[in-house]
């Protein structure tokens, strides 16, 4: 198991949140275009979370909030010729896809525009390579069976797949991870440790590890502690290469933090824990490490969130007429 | 009392008394108590027989059916009915034919519990209604939760089975109100019929004055009331609703005189179309009643589609309340 | 040319023909060529499309799903169809939904094939016919293999669909023949109607002459056709017999006329009772013929219960010839 | 991981068994109790095949030839009070804790007498608590459900399951040990690695090992390649013991070989390789190594067991009363 900078995630669970004081690693300064997409997703899904709170939102959906670095950190790792599979807690993944906050969010607003013509909604999208749906671990059988269309075709693509540490509770995992490392394929698993599922610690549904999981299939694992986007980037840059070149899997393990509750309204997390973790959020570190570049890109992004949100409200509801 | 007040009472009442009782299920603890609130307070009183696991659905009602083995009773929540799509094989391949594919009865005292039902723009992963994927199992019934059914007699009636059951709970139903004391409102009033008073019946008038007969699992039951009600109010027509607990095996001779006057049978389900449980019931209805019918049973069902997130869209394809007014409304028999 | 021998030149030919075909399965490579032989020689011409797998029957069905996301075709072979209850996630709620659940037409080329049914002595968890349990699910086409239609056509049809399809295949059916050329024996003559001929029409004489039609699914041809032979020659009484290729989205127009010349269906499978494909069927006829039908539909199926293995006590069970005999006999209506 | 007195498996596979002329180790003798059992199960299997051949069995059955000492070996381990599950290969399973081949061949012959009155057939049966049944994999969960039934009675009972190499496809597996992990609960799982499953050599099947499978729940592990029964009752009893005290999961791994076919008459692995394992086979070893007590009982039996079937075959078919 390979760490990249930072401490190691405990069996199963993740090790208390540094209190915000601390603030332990510096972070490095971002290109704008980096900001900026972290800004707007950011932004985003704190718009979505105010629509909710006007009832101007219905169904339900999950916010990324405090994992936004993710996705920014892949995006240039990450090829248009590449699938990616999401999941529930996916509009990060997306924007940092297709940068179209008002595609996205027409989608969750039944306008028109919207991606999937708002049938799938918040957590059923499908545009070009990327796709995401509402079953835990549904998805990891189906990039296998990417990856291998993939390989076949020899053009060192890969299909990445985004899973939280709940869904390893799946068995579907399981058997899509065997058949990757038996056949070879170039599945990219992108765990994102946020040390809960819902409402369940990690220590509460996973005994062992996810590095162990991985080594249980003669797969190889890294673990990812940063949540700096330079300094991920450039550590799995090569990484994700081999996977490329070698045709075989990779589990990375982010240790990310939720920042926001499960859906809305639903957090049970202790307001200490809360405290503790929103102090590790990259948005107010790096607004206090970046003052100057964080104040101008993020009042611009927000205004232009605000039109978005603005724009899309004022469509006309979404037709669907391909049934 | 909200029927999830019900439901959750029920619950707890059932943990109260019966030491040998499991309730599992994912965030079923405190203080989250389940995504829909009913387990809300188990877990506090019975911390080692309410038990919050994994993200595991096959799993964990293997687990369920291995304490019924035992001689154990269980409860699994199933957080959404959706993926009971997952628990498949355990409850068909293992818990349903353990009853009697070892040659003897074996009691499983196992219920799988789950939310289900649209209209609440969850998407087309957490709006179905399978309960027709799960008709004709041998050894497996199928409960659905009403506002006329109390839940503690609901389970304890499952429970007693010995035969694993499941229980659909319809999620707008949740919040709705329980009736009570044999009145919906003031038009309507209420009683039950059946072994077990299984099923209720719900009328405006004399129900034997009833120009047709309406059939209805406990998901749909108010928006069939509120089109009857507005039938009634409209055009003076009058219905006679069966709401059942139980959907299968399902008890139709209760319903038999009754039917067989009104002559007209309508079955309302949230199913979207082909092998609904409705088809199975009017089946049986056909066999049974076929001189006294004037008209094939009609079945009113969401349309052949998935279920869409957006609610415009939803209201396209889930069966609403104006749907079941204008199937009540056509009078012309075949 | 015997059924399964049928069904391997079809495998193997769509192969050869389309370099984007995939096949998946558990030990369906050579030598051993599958449990029940239906890909033998296949893997030898393309070792790198058709693959043996893990014991893991969602995952593989997920694997082909993904083999048809990105544009291939993929065929999946379920070792026995009691094991659908695995992939029953990965069909519907995966497969199935994304053809239309993102808004716009995904095509979705997947067949899942499988041996079903009894009578062979396997036992409760390999002998069921699960075929009722995936009724009504929206994209999703069931077929099953019969006598009469050649399996590269049913084959091409299905993947042609661009939805997936599931492609029950009955195990005594395997080591049966093909028919060809219009006639079963001396007796019974066939030929096809419907759009692509996708139903076989069996019988003795002019069909208008039927006194009853009887519709049943490939697995239970012969036995039908047996107990049809025998009414005629020990009666002379005709029936008219459709085998359908596609039991669901059923196409019941082409059989509507003779349907209502003789007003009397029977519809016969071997799933056992409740929730019925036939009662599916049924219910079609029962809407679309109700003036013209003598009497019910008439479902001849197995009893609510597990199979089980002891060969006495599975016949106790299964539809058998004899109970089919039973069904067409009695005459009177109701 | 630790090694119980011999090889080590490869990763995935087996090694080639060794040419039956090395015979590597001397069998240690026996108890007549034990080997009388032992011969039972073996003569059991022999007698269906030959009921096959002679078309008097139908549907199918699975013989663990070559298998036999696995359960013979455990017999004293596991009491009463334990649960056994069983799968398809479960033969020797039901005969080393019930001695009883008339009740299992009639109800494999669907005769009066018979276990399960001939419902369940080879692969179905449940009596007391034994259970089989004949979907792979899925009755690991169950096994966990009884397990913790039995943690709450406090008596240091467990539950017991047999699972072959191939079933580790099966995602319900992971689901169970996760949980039997996370819970602490005794499970005791046996894994009879034969090297195939079905048709399928088990490195077609499985990617990395099952002590690694277990590591990754932070399940002990225990690998097993010994076949003399002596020595594998010694070194299991202490940790099986553990077991029953801790409460807590243990994998534990048999190297072993499948001598007949999967059911019958379909085998395809070449004669060579079939030859090399028949000389792995403990009945001929144990034949070599203590001729005179082998040919005393190996006799016995083969007669008890030819007036079983004679018996048995005889009797009128089983009635099914309570469906
Ligand atoms: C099969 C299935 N079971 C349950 C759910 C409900 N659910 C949605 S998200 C979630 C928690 C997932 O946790 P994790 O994988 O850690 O992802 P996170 O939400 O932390 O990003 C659950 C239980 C689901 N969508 N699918
Ligand atoms: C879910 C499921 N899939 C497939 C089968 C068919 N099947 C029966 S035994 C077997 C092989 C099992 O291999 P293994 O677990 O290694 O046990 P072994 O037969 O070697 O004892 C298979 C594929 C089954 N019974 N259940
Ligand atoms: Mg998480
Ligand atoms: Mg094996």
């Amino acid at each position: 198991m390979d760490v990249i900078s930072g401490w190691r995630a405990a069996p199963g669970g993740l090790p208390a949140p540094t209190p915000a004081a601390a603030d332990p690693t510096e972070l490095s300064a971002l290109a704008d275009a980096d900001l900026e997409l972290l800004l707007t997703i950011r932004h985003f899904e704190l718009s979505l979370l105010d629509l909710f709170g006007r009832g101007q939102l219905n169904g339900t959906t999950h916010t990324c909030l405090g994992q936004e670095y993710v996705p920014v950190a892949l995006r240039p790792l990450i090829g248009e010729g590449d699938h990616i599979f999401s999941n529930h807690r996916g509009h990060g993944h997306y924007l940092a896809r297709f940068a179209d906050p008002a595609g996205l969010l027409a989608e969750i607003m039944g306008r028109q525009g919207a991606v999937c013509h708002g049938v799938g909604g918040s957590q059923h999208i499908l545009r070009d390579g990327y796709l995401s749906t509402g079953v835990q671990g549904e998805s990891l059988p189906v990039a296998v069976g990417v990856a291998l269309h993939l390989k076949r075709a020899g053009q060192g693509r890969l299909a990445a797949v985004y899973i939280g540490d709940g869904t390893w509770g799946e068995g579907a995992v399981y058997e899509a991870l065997n058949v990757a490392a038996l056949w070879n394929l170039p599945v990219l698993v992108l765990v994102e440790h946020n040390g809960i599922a819902q409402s369940t610690a990690t220590e509460h549904q996973m005994a062992g590890t996810i590095a162990d999981r991985a080594a249980a299939f003669g797969i190889r694992h890294r673990l990812v502690t940063s949540t700096d986007v330079n300094v991920i980037r450039a550590e799995l840059a090569p990484r994700v290469t081999e996977v490329r070149l070698t045709g075989r899997p990779l589990v990375v393990e982010f240790v990310t933090r939720r920042v926001g509750p499960h859906s809305k309204g639903d957090d049970t997390r202790s307001p200490e824990e809360l405290r503790a973790i929103e102090g590790q959020d990259w948005y107010r570190r790096y607004a206090r490490h970046h003052p100057a570049q964080f104040q101008r890109l993020d009042l611009a992004v927000r205004e232009q969130l605000a039109d978005v949100v603005r724009e899309v409200t004022a469509r006309p509801l979404s037709t669907w007429t391909e049934a | 009392m909200r029927v999830v007040e019900n439901l959750n009472q029920a619950l707890r009442g059932l943990l109260d008394e019966d030491p040998s009782l499991f309730l599992l299920g994912e965030d079923i603890v405190d203080p989250y108590g389940g995504a829909f609130k009913a387990t809300r307070g188990a877990s506090t009183r019975h911390p080692d027989r309410v038990l919050a696991t994994p993200i595991s659905e096959g799993g964990i009602t293997g687990i369920a059916a291995g304490l019924a083995l035992a001689g154990d009773r269980a409860i699994v929540e199933i957080m959404f009915g959706d993926f009971l799509a997952l628990c498949f094989d355990q409850i068909v391949n293992f818990a349903s034919k353990s009853v009697t594919m070892y040659g003897r009865r074996v009691p499983m005292r196992l219920v799988v519990r789950c939310p289900v039902g649209g209209n609440r723009g969850y998407g087309p992963t957490h709006s179905q209604s399978p309960q027709k994927h799960f008709v004709g199992v041998p050894n497996l019934a199928l409960f659905e939760m009403t506002p006329f059914h109390d839940n503690t007699a609901t389970f304890s009636r499952m429970l007693d089975r010995g035969e694993p059951c499941i229980h659909f709970e319809d999620k707008i139903l949740y919040t709705q109100r329980m009736y009570r004391g044999g009145r919906v409102d003031g038009l309507l009033r209420y009683d039950f019929v059946g072994a077990d008073g299984g099923t209720a019946r719900v009328r405006v008038e004399d129900p034997d004055e009833a120009e047709q007969v309406v059939i209805v699992p406990g998901g749909l039951a108010n928006p069939v009331l509120a089109a009857v009600r507005s039938l009634f109010l409209a055009e003076e027509r009058s219905c006679l609703v069966y709401v059942p607990s139980q959907l299968y095996p399902f008890d139709l001779d209760p319903l038999l005189p009754s039917l067989r006057r009104a002559g007209r049978v309508v079955i309302v389900e949230e199913g979207t179309a082909g092998g609904t449980w409705g088809a199975d019931v009017a089946q049986l209805i056909h066999q049974k009643l076929w001189r006294d019918l004037r008209r094939p049973v009609r079945l009113v069902h969401s349309a052949p589609s998935v279920v869409p997130t957006a609610p415009h869209l939803e209201r396209g394809v889930l069966v609403q309340e104006s749907t079941i007014y204008q199937a009540l409304r056509e009078t012309e028999d075949a």
